[in-house]
């Protein structure tokens, strides 16, 4: 459910009208983590897009889609890339933060990673914004006020976020 | 959905979820998960399929974060974007070459300080820019129009309408990927290619103005045509559509002029009107992209709506179907919603595409039978013109 | 009345939506003429706000005001401007357009100057769009589709429009 | 309304105008409207009055194109703007000199190509640049927050927070309007004024780091506190406020903590709750810039919403009113609409001012008896943070 949704739904009536799409959360932020425990992955070409499944329901568009319990940004799922690959033309940045998200389709916990995609305006679709876990950017290996495209290769221009699995808790 | 729960009873953390088992017990025997490689998506085709579009957006608030949008209008997909600086019009793809033009203008300092404009050339396999050409400052800052910037029809040069106000046309020499001159087209605007290395432009006194270009990218002559517009009681949109060797301009009022452009010259074909004289008291053309063309069935459609003088640009409900060949109407198609920009898919299973810069949304149509297939919501802020790939 | 309020009434059901200040227009030019027949008076500061009187009513800030009878763009007296002066920190495009304007209040037709203000961003707010008595840009002295600040002093960036009075019909 | 009916009638144009003379006749003798001149609006004032505010805007989906904007709220009036590059953070106004400062992000092509990073210069009085001081480009890329760029207290040196994820302090000097240097503040974040040389960074262990500095914008010295923020079970946000000698912190669960900071040393007060006890299991504090202070009356004003753990930058429709002396509830005002922001004008007519990232709007309260006064619409499209001028 997005947090828009959810504000509404607690009451504000003409919240309707300014919480479209233009009257968006903008959250700029990433709880980084793991830069060192989760080194990237040598670059491949060719993500597929999930197929649903049993053992990994959901929508990787959907804000709902279990990875995302911990995300922030525009999702790449809507952006030309998918859960776990950046829109072409964009860089992942190279660190990461991460969440620890319950998968109800094998009730197991996993470990996610947010990278960022950089290099290109806002992608400015799916915004979605879960902030649980976050905490203030005065311990910014736990903070999603951060925009990590910031160390990426082509710099501080944040596009979109994907959540792709590192691990299991 | 549980999420919303969760809120409500004061247990919101992700790790919490863990307790909302769902219907995770009939899933004990399934694989764990594998770890996932961060990747780039797989190149795009450098020519997609014929459904595939490329949306522009001025950004009209925002108008240094401008954009063109590249959608797969049969998925429904958003499948990548370009980042185009300020007050931008639009992107050039190429049919004979793997490369996309993008002339764009940018101030050191966002919206002040030195303007550098430059053709960025970007590759279609990856929306990343390959190249760049530094032209001059002069770009035309106008509403978007596809005849503002286009390639000859060899593809050789690129062709940028300028206006400081004096007009001219900068030539970028795609071969040697260089700035390679200007050709002055003093009281004549934007670039209608007519052959492999000649255009006109249309003229404020309602001639044309015929322009020859040679290997170098100067001009080998030009001349004037004589009067084909009326500019002053009744004048030709600058949103003409070309099939083959003819273009068709429709006029505020809704009267078609066909300019054949074979070999260099250009005649005026007879006129014929969109609308009966009875429906001319109500209808009228109207939009910021109003017209299309279907070559392979010589089929052009325009967006029409209720109004009269100074409607030119309002968008319009109805989009209406006609034979090129007859001047006969064939159909009407109703809008699931108002549409100033149309853009017609040239293969035999036509999508009708249609935008319009109040809105957020790109609709999709069977272009045949007038049916609304889907919504591409959330293309944009100001989607201005539509290009096909 | 705004054009996209007319648009509503001539029956787009979910227009309302879309055409929100988010959803506008978006033009970007101008009906040019009178450079040479309506120079520049020499800059002056201290410019007044309008007070509604019988000769010349209505709100400066309406897109209905009368003198927006061929305007397009943002209302600089919504934008810390007025009808005739430009926003703090912005400059006055030296060429300017202009309309012919009916006033209620005195039924005389004013020469109406629709110069723009430039260099900051878009203003964003008061969008206007009347587009009466404009022709295509090949006739730029009477097109309201060029962007007149690319000709000022500080370049292409449009922030607002002006509405102001240079003559009597 | 005039202009609708022509319409239907298809009779637009202006001069058609002229035949609906409505009630002119009765106006037949009054004297013809005199040529106005195009000015520019006279200059502001340097230091406006009291209800005037600063509205920053990251404009996140494009966000090459920040801004910032002046209003005054009394009379429901856009004043004027600042254009202020990518990912903005905010403008820092000054007490004791004519002039703004604005931390700004620029690329060479918008969204890519070479960063630059300066400090702009802007006269209140007109809104345009005065200077443009160069910084490394190392500003931090965060979520707006108003202790990202601060002046000391005797506004001799603007001390931007850095994050490249190095973490430091960039150091510009406003009286020779240089870069002078940067402090190192490793593991510890943002800009805390202590007085006319000094600063505290919070630390992720909990503690802070104090920091003296010289004529030269070089540390004198610098030393952490003890732990007084527990950043593992209860953290205080970054969003304190300051009266004085005193800033105020909320922590995600509601607790206040007071830190005093005289004389260079810091130490905390006694701790008090926003809520009860059996308020805590539904209210907590929240938002983006989530309290505001009234000097003269210590009142602390703090946005409430009825939510968990995790909920701590959500918006509130509520504010609550306290006496920073005693820690008592003095009032609660009602919100005409979720605010993520609120400020507090310092005048003894208080204003309480709020906007929310996912609006358009500041609304405008009466501070003391809560009444909303009025809505002053379309003010950017994710307003961040307010500053008082």
């Amino acid at each position: 459910m997005k947090l828009v949704d959810r504000w509404m739904e607690e009451g504000a009536r003409d919240l309707a009208r300014r919480t479209s799409r233009r009257g968006m959360l903008g959250r700029l932020g990433f709880v980084l983590a793991g830069a060192v425990a989760f080194p990237l992955l040598p670059m491949a070409r060719g993500a597929a897009a999930k197929a649903p499944s049993a053992s990994d329901p959901g929508d990787p568009s959907s804000c709902d889609y279990w990875r995302h319990c911990a995300i922030d940004g525009f999702l790449c799922s809507c952006c030309g890339g998918t859960q776990h690959s950046c829109p072409p033309g964009t860089e992942p940045s190279a660190v990461t933060w991460i969440g620890t998200c319950h998968n109800p389709g094998d009730a197991k916990d996993y470990i996610v990673s947010y990278n960022d995609c950089c290099g290109k305006g806002s992608c400015g679709r799916c915004l979605c914004n879960r902030n649980e876990g976050d905490r203030p950017i005065y311990a910014p290996f736990r903070a999603n006020d951060y925009d990590w495209c910031a160390g990426s290769k082509v710099g501080m221009p944040y596009h979109c976020s994907v959540a792709r699995i590192v691990g299991t808790k | 959905m549980w999420r919303a729960e969760q809120r409500r009873r004061g247990r919101p953390r992700a790790l919490a979820c863990a307790a909302v088992v769902l219907a995770a017990a009939g899933h004990a025997a399934l694989a764990q998960l594998p770890v996932e490689p961060l990747v780039n998506e797989p190149a795009l085709p450098a020519h997609p399929g014929p459904h595939w579009v490329w949306v522009n957006d001025v950004v009209f608030d925002y108008m240094a974060d401008g954009r063109a949008y590249l959608i797969d209008a049969d998925a429904g997909k958003f499948r990548g974007m370009l980042s185009t600086g300020y007050g931008y019009v639009g992107v050039v793809p190429a049919r004979t070459s793997d490369v996309l033009y993008s002339p764009e203008t940018y101030f050191a300092r966002g919206t002040r300080g030195a303007r550098t404009d430059v053709v960025t050339l970007y590759d279609p396999k990856t929306l990343s820019p390959a190249g760049e050409v530094p032209i001059p400052p002069k770009r035309a800052a106008i509403m978007p129009m596809v005849n503002a910037s286009v390639l000859t029809d060899d593809e050789r040069f690129l062709l940028i309408y300028n206006f400081t106000p004096a007009q001219s046309v900068s030539v970028v020499d795609t071969k040697s990927r260089r700035f390679v001159g200007e050709l002055d087209t003093a009281g004549c605007a934007l670039v209608y290619p007519t052959g492999p290395r000649s255009f006109f432009s249309i003229c404020a006194d309602g001639s044309l103005l015929k322009v020859g270009i040679d290997e170098q990218g100067k001009a080998t002559g030009s001349a004037h045509t004589g009067k084909l517009i009326d500019a002053e009681n009744d004048p030709v949109t600058e949103k003409g559509v070309r099939s083959g060797d003819t273009y068709w301009f429709v006029s505020f009022k809704g009267q078609v002029l066909p300019l054949k452009v074979a070999a260099g010259e250009i005649s005026a074909g007879p006129r014929w009107w969109l609308t009966s004289a009875q429906e001319r008291r109500q209808w009228r053309p109207g939009g910021l992209q109003h017209l299309a063309i279907h070559r392979s069935t010589h089929e052009l459609y325009a967006i029409m709506h209720q109004g009269g003088e100074g409607t030119h640009k309002d968008p319009g409900n109805e989009v209406w179907v006609f034979d090129t060949a007859t001047g006969a109407r064939t159909r009407k198609i109703t809008l699931a919603s108002p549409a100033g920009s149309i853009q017609v898919t040239e293969d035999d299973k036509p999508l009708l595409l249609a935008t319009f810069i109040g809105s957020h949304n790109l609709e999709v149509y069977d272009a045949r039978s007038g049916k609304h297939l889907r919504t591409v919501p959330d293309i944009g802020l100001t989607p201005t013109t539509m290009l096909l790939p």
